[in-house]
């Protein structure tokens, strides 16, 4: 059975441990492997963290979009910002690349996101923000708990 | 309480034990005190123990990354011990095995960096 | 400083603890009393429960929205869903009346929220859904973690 | 596996010890798992074990009562023990003890029920 939730939260940096463990709690509906939900809980910090420091610059009045579906075995995350977006998405996925250096960022986010999740696509309109999209097969799947 | 971290000075070692997540938001925190800690010049050499490091992201590599600045000037060397898959795996794929060595456990750790 | 979430779920019973825990979590930033934290879990499943069981007729696509802020040390959660509403608040509002008796609900709902909650409200209306507002002080609160 | 219950028959008693959480979710299950119990007509008193029991809302409320009635029917008693505070607050709401009788714990509340 297909289950979905979706959680919006203020553009906070104490959210974003929140946000990595409702997601977490969610997807521990299909039993995955306690790497795959580190895995998962890694990404969600990425995309929101970036969502925080690059979309909104910081600024604590943005709000961000997490929408989680599990299906079988398969969990679709949809991270968005209404923010100022990405003006090279190229770019922006090289690893190492960070338009913030001033802020310690490593520029590892999407390439990390690339290797713990099975499809990354990014959505990113200038002025109206940004949508990565997540998608990852679970291998030790077992029937949804219902 | 997410992250918590003990400070200690072995010789001219600075041995950092965390606890908990390294995020973006316990990095800032972190950050200020390996800064603090740091401005002690007789400090040459970092030991990062990540035993019960139960969680990190991309941000607990810019934290470490930034601090290895400070060492690298006074051509010290960062260690680090006890990782766990995950972060390994993570510092792997950010090359961090480039600027910083890994070591199995404490003592070991320690003695290489001329503490007994 | 105040934070907020909003999460937003399909009707379907296994999202009741999920959703209980998810606020849990959230209302943790301001270090409430395990009685407390007990307390808001509590109203937050009933309200949850009730959505399901009789804003949607157990219908699993309905969706059910849940904003919890808090601020200082005050809990503020307000639970809709987009059901058949509410005929006669004052009754149902009663302790011990239900109208799906033949489900053994024991009609204990709205008795546990003004228990548990230092206010709660109504808004419903017929064919458009139910709201309920419940807000809470907390006792032993600390100052919000940052 | 939010909702754990472990069903035994000490003579004509009927334990039911709970671990986990009892809501509306999981008292569609726990209830057609008494109710499969409680066909055996040699049971007359129910035990309930709450001691593991982390959570409980109003759905509690109602499969216990729901189960009362045929307890009730066949003359016998249902006994509580080891009940949390909470969890105790919401039977003192619901006017549990008018129907059914608390005990500490289950050694003593079996003896109360006639086993040894
Ligand atoms: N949500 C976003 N809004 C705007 N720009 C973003 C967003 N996410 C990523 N970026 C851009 O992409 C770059 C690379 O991101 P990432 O790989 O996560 O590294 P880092 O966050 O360390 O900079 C960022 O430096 C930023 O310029
Ligand atoms: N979200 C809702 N939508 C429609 N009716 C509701 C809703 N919540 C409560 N009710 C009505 O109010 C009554 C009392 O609710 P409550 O005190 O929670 O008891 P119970 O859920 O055990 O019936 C319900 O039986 C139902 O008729």
């Amino acid at each position: 059975m297909k289950n979905e939730m979706e959680l919006s939260i203020a553009a906070l940096s104490q959210n974003e441990s929140f946000a990595r463990s409702t997601v977490a709690a969610f997807v521990s509906q299909i039993d995955p492997t306690m790497e795959e939900l580190t895995e998962l809980k890694t990404v969600v910090s990425e995309a929101v963290t970036n969502a925080i420091i690059h979309g909104y610059d910081e600024n604590p009045n943005g709000r961000i979009f997490i929408q989680t579906s599990i299906e079988e075995d398969v969990v679709t995350l949809t991270i968005t910002d209404q923010g100022k977006g990405i003006p090279n998405i190229q770019t922006a996925m090289e690893p190492l690349y960070t338009s913030k250096p001033e802020l310690e960022r490593s520029g590892m986010g999407f390439t990390i996101m690339e290797n713990f999740m099975d499809e990354v696509s990014i959505q990113s309109t200038e002025t109206t923000g940004t949508t990565v999209f997540l998608k990852k097969w679970l291998t030790k799947s077992t029937l949804p708990s219902n | 309480m997410e992250l918590l971290s003990e400070l200690t000075k072995e010789k001219n070692v600075l041995c950092v034990r965390l606890t908990g997540e390294l995020d973006h938001h316990t990095a800032l925190e972190l950050r200020t005190e390996l800064d603090e800690a740091l401005k002690d010049e007789d400090v040459h050499h970092m030991l990062l123990n990540l035993e019960d490091l139960r969680f990190m992201d991309s941000s607990g590599i810019g934290v470490i990354l930034g601090r290895y600045k400070t060492i690298a000037a006074r051509e010290g060397e960062v260690v680090v011990c006890a990782i766990s898959e995950e972060v390994n795996r993570i510092f792997e794929m950010a090359g961090m095995y480039k600027v910083l060595r890994l070591e199995e456990g404490e003592k070991s750790a320690l003695r290489t960096l001329g503490v007994a």
